[in-house]
């Protein structure tokens, strides 16, 4: 049986017209298709948002976990399938938010996982609150004098805690956003994508125009893609100053920080040598040997 | 203290008691292991405080020729590591029996203790004649014990050598060094013992573990590929089990960030096709059961261990209870069908907990062993497990090969679809926490038609589930006085008092609900029916199990028994109040 | 379709239809709104799929001058703002009533309706005529909706104004332009309309509210000071409610990270002493159900919303049901005492709300407020909430000031201790989340007398609770053909199922449960003892509450109706329900 | 009524002897009498552990919250009771495992808090398994193929989350470690310690000799404390090394990053200004305003 190529479903994409999450699906199709991967070798996770309802539109294997949740998920499913990759769809709410402690704690695993954050600066599904990375003082339903909090630095934080690819995309440059997803998902260890997606409906702030504006690639910008504390610097510049004007400021895109060569968390499992879980369970495991008993005939 | 009428003329109770940090259950295992490689049952009961230094620290053991059920209140030989051992444990020997003591850990004056066979034994001077280190004290004492009792030193000479292998020879020299001389001492006291215990040569083959090891080796047993956990007291030492076993045995065991990231690891390696389990005690369920639920909705296999602590909240961390009960049955929102089985002994923990990868399997939904600390923590000899007896059942499922126009949620007439896992080519689904449709998309799951029968579809896999579930246990004849209802591990004192008023002429008979949900209504009201009193007797305040019997049968129970203060039921507890409802006209 | 027989005369149906994101709710509301101010009675209902757009959203109202309890399924007038809602819903109208439509959104040739009224309004032209924006064009239906009725336009002119009040002027103008060309457009149309509504002038004081605007303002009334939430369907509306009066009303209104901060600092605020509040719906209340059973332990006076929609997991985020009952009753490890209230309607979502936070503060414990999707989301008008009627009883409660000798977890005869903030001087205290002693320190906690003291001392405020919560509703006469008992939001359709299969001769009287937790098993018996058929009508699969009064009262029903499909009971359903059942011999 | 003024209650600490925590007790003590801090003006939070025992042990007004939850607890109390202080002791296990993202979003959101934790690089309470600061590959109950996780970096995860004070203390050193504690005591903003430990029962690596023949002053080192971006690079340093030998590498301790006049969260809740939230429950509000009546006599 040969598989099919095409990587949609009947169900025809919901997004609102003109969402950035549109163009995040063309590009991670197109990423699949140039690598060739069958639909048989990589499982699919999603969290709980507009980013999820990918979860209908991809012809995947795949799984739509708990708000927040995807990655410990996708963690139980890689480490006990050696034999495929893993990709995990998340959103900022989802990721950043609930999820962040999963997230940290992935980066520092180091498990082999290609990361894709549907970061749009708002909660889309349900209506438009406040996100974890929602602009300082920007006002919503859930915070109408504005968010208090500084935003979530998801770059910055996978940086300092060891993360082994870290990259920004752009919703609106699908080519180099198709070239950043090439790279994470042939990455071995934890590889993030956070996506500056456009969310049309709720966001008026995070336009496509406010994006196009400041974008700049960080690819012939100078940057030294293995330099880990400059990766950190540009992290931190950026996510106090997204408020700021074009001329006040700029939103570097592509890999802030790539290392080849780290161990994964699965390189330090000799469980997985010899291929997926589901093999311990063929024939009752002889656990005689791990038992003592007294007494009867020896 | 308990006083108690009933008779255990063939057995002997230690408690070795002392500071916290003075490795008292480790000595206390090392002598349970000796009786029991003698041939003998022994029964552990380990209490401690929920601190690391400072508490107060004791470990009790029964000791006998005959098999036991249960732990019981009352000493013969008090081991007493320090002073505090003495003035909270002496009133147990009511008068009779031994202390072995430290002449240096004693006040001026010596101990005030009426009736008690003072055993001296210098423990400290003992260790340090033999160049050991003083927390080998209890070694010493462990020896004087035996003296004491006239019971060959060999056997414990066996266990120190077999808990040392890995250390330095040296260092089991030492201790067996210390454990000669502690006999030696022992010998000469001139106790008058009520009870001579002998080792037994014929004795059958049997195991000494308590019940998170006997869980453990069932889930590896059953070819647990996945084993997830954030340490929680009592379910702990279950994490240690697995994780020093891991590697040998090919199961990857992750030590998680928090019980969340467990429970959806053990999903998504469920996904996967791994057999996945995890386990912790209430609170961490709690943060659990959002994940839970998405497992009853996601139709995945995985094995939870819910081990009860007294709640609520973080509670008392090291002492018992079965408050869980109903929390496990109605935890998470929705409705979704489920399996608790609640294990009430090491070898119902074993059982169980195979059988429960076959059920979560073959249902293809979440499956809880509900145990407690009672059941967790302590050691009892059983006979050895039927190993040959395991099998391994997974049901619906195509982990390799193709597939062609697969359907993840296909309807069927048991609720029960194919599964097939990611790998196969064409197997081509969405495994989801909303609401789907056949297929596992999520959109068309809104569809009032849609999840009128996707709903109807996973909870026709209980009424398949009644069908295969262990069924209850009975005990004790089919007429008796009084007739009691129990789940868990309060099977134990309830067996054990059974025996002890069985010796005054009063018959018991007990309904063990093996399976807790699905409820076996139908056993439970045919057993209420044909009995004459029946009590419940449950670890808790509310009442849960009583609860669940007036829900599921429609049937009032004539008596209760309840305990909710950390401690299990005391078997003596247990038999007075038997003897009690027996009595009434 | 339900196509029903029973009688409906006096009151118009409209459905509005049209693709998400087309503002169809707000338009709804707007038209709603007209009709309150016009002196009717209104109940509306809104459907749409957890999507932002390219879903099908519709909005349902009924207009009538008598009391309406609850939506119904007929339509009068469908509003097409797409030709879609003429596919999915001309069949409503059974070949009666009238179409608004644009002929720009028909197909080619027109639809093919028989029978409906077909009324063309070229609601796009109106717009650009107007110079307005293609949104508006529901408001040039709305306009022709009041037209074709002949009702007058005034009320919706002043809707308008209300609605863009903090608009520009000129939005303002589109707006009534728009609507008064529809009204035109409208008049014109000559359908053989079977109901003619008038404004009512001397209408009693009412108000048009959902129920999570009813629960905020109940939680104002009271004096909430601090409400944390992370959004959820269907509780998100209340977070936005609160967010958006929060600094006028001095409430510190946080959305958190994630449901367990909410839960936790909801706790934390409570033992500053402010009256604090966190709503959800199940799978948010999982996260929280830890943090829940802390409020339990901690004694800590807290009110949290449960709103429920159909689970598991994420299950159907923007739809109904009620089978979270035995979760938030059993939810987090161990035992507390608690207390569920379900209002069934907006006036007691008001009213139960305040009372919850006496109840909290006087119990010194969790207080649930169980709703659902069905009472959350939809507008109902009612009578004005009776604000005079709210009392502030905070219980034993010391806010200032100095103490000596203070015990926060005192042992008292009906189990409730003086609390004593922090800040008065000599409060010392821990408040605390393992079992404790009098002063609140957790070691003396682990002593079994304590423990048992302290879990009891606790319980005793679940007797209390049971004098001092809100008693069970009574609906109808004493003697019934068919006796009901149900909770929350099924109260609406069952009410007016009563009214319609009065109609027909056929009497029903209703228990509705207001209080689930504690259980009024007292007053549920007697209900069940003097009926001639009890039935239990419950939005769940399993039966849950059916299950608790089998539990508490041990009765057996006569019968029993259930939905599960993630829509409310129509009450058309539940009409040809009792019907049926009054009609068994 | 004077306050007593000991912070000792009847319950003597039952920590083990040698313990890190001892130290740690005495020197909160010391911050505390020095600063004057009456009983009544303060309140005290601790998550689940061997530190969270010391809630029996401080004579004051606490809380003695779940593993891993104590930040928002504290927050909520914190956010309604402008007239306290508050301040949080947690567990590495407890405040980095379980409880990261509350700590990471307590940081972003600038919440006035002390926050403390007894960072002893494992479970102390539950005999001594892998935390979340655990060496990479040391060995433990739960990890016995040790760690495979780099361990969590806390001052660099909140550096790069815009904390406005960061400390590193050394339980060995009291008298360094009170002056932090003042410090932080005293801070406007979220302020963090982070205390080196030493569990003497289960951390038989990263001992009291260990980290004496490590730990340096930062004060007098030249380091800048209001240099952000050198904080972070420190942060990074210590703790991708701290398994080397003395002479490889030092661990700095000290303040990493202090800033001042950073809005706190509470600065920015106008409701805060007529003080404890408590006065809102004392008559019920009017809420007439708040909603339309239609109809009757006007
Ligand atoms: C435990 C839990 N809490 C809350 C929700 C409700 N919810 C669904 S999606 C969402 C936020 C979506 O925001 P984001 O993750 O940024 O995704 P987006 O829609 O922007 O892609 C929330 C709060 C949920 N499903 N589960
Ligand atoms: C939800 C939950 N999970 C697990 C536990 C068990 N538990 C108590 S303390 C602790 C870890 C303690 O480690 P740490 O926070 O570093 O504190 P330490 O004892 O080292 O001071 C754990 C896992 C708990 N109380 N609650
Ligand atoms: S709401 Fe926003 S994120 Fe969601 S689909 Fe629409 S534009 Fe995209
Ligand atoms: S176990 Fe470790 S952290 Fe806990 S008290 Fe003992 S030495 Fe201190
Ligand atoms: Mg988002
Ligand atoms: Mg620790």
């Amino acid at each position: 049986m040969t598989e099919q190529t095409s990587f949609d479903t009947p169900l025809k994409p919901t997004w609102c017209p003109g969402c950035g999450n549109h163009g995040m699906f063309k590009a991670l199709k197109t990423a699949l298709t140039d690598l060739g991967w069958e639909k048989h070798t990589f499982a699919m996770f999603w969290g709980i948002g507009c980013h999820g309802n990918g979860a209908d539109f991809y012809d995947v294997q795949g799984f739509h976990a708990l708000h927040g949740r995807s990655l410990p998920a996708a963690t139980g499913f890689a480490l006990s399938r050696p034999d495929m990759r893993t990709v995990v769809i998340a959103g900022d709410g989802d990721g950043y938010g609930l999820g962040l402690g999963h997230f940290v704690h992935s980066v520092r695993r180091n498990v082999d996982i290609t990361y894709i954050a549907h970061d749009n600066q708002t909660y889309g599904l349900t209506t438009g609150q406040t996100s974890p990375t929602s602009e300082h003082l920007a006002p919503s339903v859930s915070t109408p004098g504005g968010v208090l909090e500084q935003p979530v630095n998801p770059l910055g934080l996978a940086l300092v805690q060891g993360a082994t690819f870290v990259a920004r995309g752009f919703a609106g440059d699908v080519a180099g956003l198709t070239e950043l997803y090439r790279l994470a998902l042939t990455h071995k260890g934890f590889a993030m994508v956070d996506v500056l997606q456009p969310c049309v409906t709720w966001n008026k702030l995070n336009t496509f125009k406010w994006f196009r504006d400041r974008v700049y690639q960080l690819e012939g910008s100078g940057h030294d893609p293995s330099d880990r504390q400059s990766a950190v610097a540009l992290s931190m510049k950026t996510f106090r100053e997204m408020s700021c004007t074009p001329d006040e400021c700029t939103i570097p895109i592509g890999v802030f920080y790539s290392e080849d060569g780290v161990p994964t968390y699965q390189d330090g499992l000799p469980q997985l040598d010899d291929g997926p879980l589901w093999r311990r369970a063929v024939q009752p495991r002889d656990v005689s040997g791990l038992i003592e008993v007294h007494g009867g005939p020896r | 203290m308990d006083r108690t009428p009933y008779g255990t003329s063939s057995e002997v109770r230690i408690r070795i008691g002392g500071p916290a940090g003075a490795g008292i259950k480790a000595a206390g295992q090392t002598l349970a292991r000796s009786f029991v490689a003698a041939g003998l049952h022994t029964f552990d009961l380990t209490e401690y405080p929920s601190l690391i230094k400072g508490g107060h620290n004791t470990y009790h053991v029964r000791v006998s020729p005959d098999v036991l059920f249960s732990h019981v209140s009352p000493t013969d030989v008090l081991v007493a590591l320090d002073s505090a051992t003495v003035d909270l444990h002496a009133a147990e020997l009511d008068g009779a029996g031994a202390i072995v003591f430290d002449p240096d850990d004693a006040p001026a004056g010596g101990y005030a203790v009426e009736g008690a066979c003072m055993v001296e034994v210098p423990l400290g001077r003992i260790v340090s004649d033999a160049g050991g280190v003083q927390v080998m004290r209890n070694i010493a004492a462990l020896g004087a014990v035996l003296g004491l009792m006239r019971f060959p030193l060999v056997h414990l000479e066996e266990s120190l050598r077999a808990q040392f292998a890995s250390k330095d020879a040296s260092v089991t020299a030492q201790n067996v060094a210390v454990a000669a001389a502690g006999h030696a001492f022992g010998q000469q006291a001139a106790c008058d013992f009520p009870v001579s215990l002998k080792p037994v040569n014929d004795a059958s083959q049997r195991v000494l573990v308590d019940g998170n090891e006997a869980v453990g080796l069932g889930a590896l047993a059953a070819g647990v590929g996945f084993y997830a956990a954030y340490p929680m007291t009592p379910a702990s030492s279950l994490l240690h089990f697995m994780a020093a076993r891991g590697e040998d045995q090919g199961v990857v065991v992750k030590h998680t960030e928090d019980e969340l990231a467990a429970m959806n690891m053990v999903v998504g390696a469920a996904f996967g096709g791994a057999r996945a389990m995890c386990a912790t005690s209430g609170g961490g369920f709690s943060l659990m059961s959002e994940a839970f639920g998405l497992a009853g909705v996601s139709e995945s296999a995985v094995v939870v261990g819910v081990f009860t602590r007294p709640g609520p909240a973080t509670g008392m961390p090291t002492w018992t209870e079965q408050s869980d009960l109903r929390f496990v049955i109605h935890a998470a929102q929705g409705e979704f069908p489920r399996v608790v089985l609640a294990p009430g002994d090491v070898t119902e923990a074993f059982d169980l907990t195979w059988r429960a990868f076959n059920l979560a399997d073959r249902l293809q939904t979440p499956v809880v062993i509900l145990g407690d600390a009672y059941l967790s923590d302590h050691r009892q000899s059983a006979p050895a497990f039927d190993l040959a007896g395991v099998t391994i059942e997974r049901g619906e499922l195509q982990v390799e090969g193709e597939v062609q126009g697969y359907l993840r949620y296909r309807e069927t007439e048991d609720g029960v679809s194919l599964r097939v896992l990611p790998g196969v080519i064409g197997a081509q689904q969405i495994v989801n926490s909303y609401e789907h449709d056949e297929h596992g998309w999520g959109a068309p799951g809104e569809d009032a038609r849609v999840r009128k029968s996707q709903n109807e579809k996973r909870m026709r896999k209980l009424a398949l589930a009644r069908t295969i579930v262990p069924p209850p246990a009975r005990f004790g004849p089919d007429d008796a006085d009084v007739s009691v209802i129990c789940f868990g591990s309060t099977k134990r004192p309830v067996l054990e008092a059974m025996r002890m008023v069985g010796e005054l002429g009063i018959s018991v008979n007990l309904l063990q609900t093996v399976t807790v949900w699905p409820f076996p209504a139908h056993e439970v009201t045919e057993f209420i029916d044909s009995a004459t009193r029946v009590v419940v007797i449950e670890g808790d305040h509310d009442g849960q199990l009583e609860g669940l019997i007036r829900e599921q049968c429609l049937r009032e129970v004539h008596d209760r028994l309840r305990r909710y203060d950390g401690r299990p039921f005391a078997p003596e507890q247990v038999a007075r109040f038997l003897e009690e409802v027996a009595g009434r006209d």
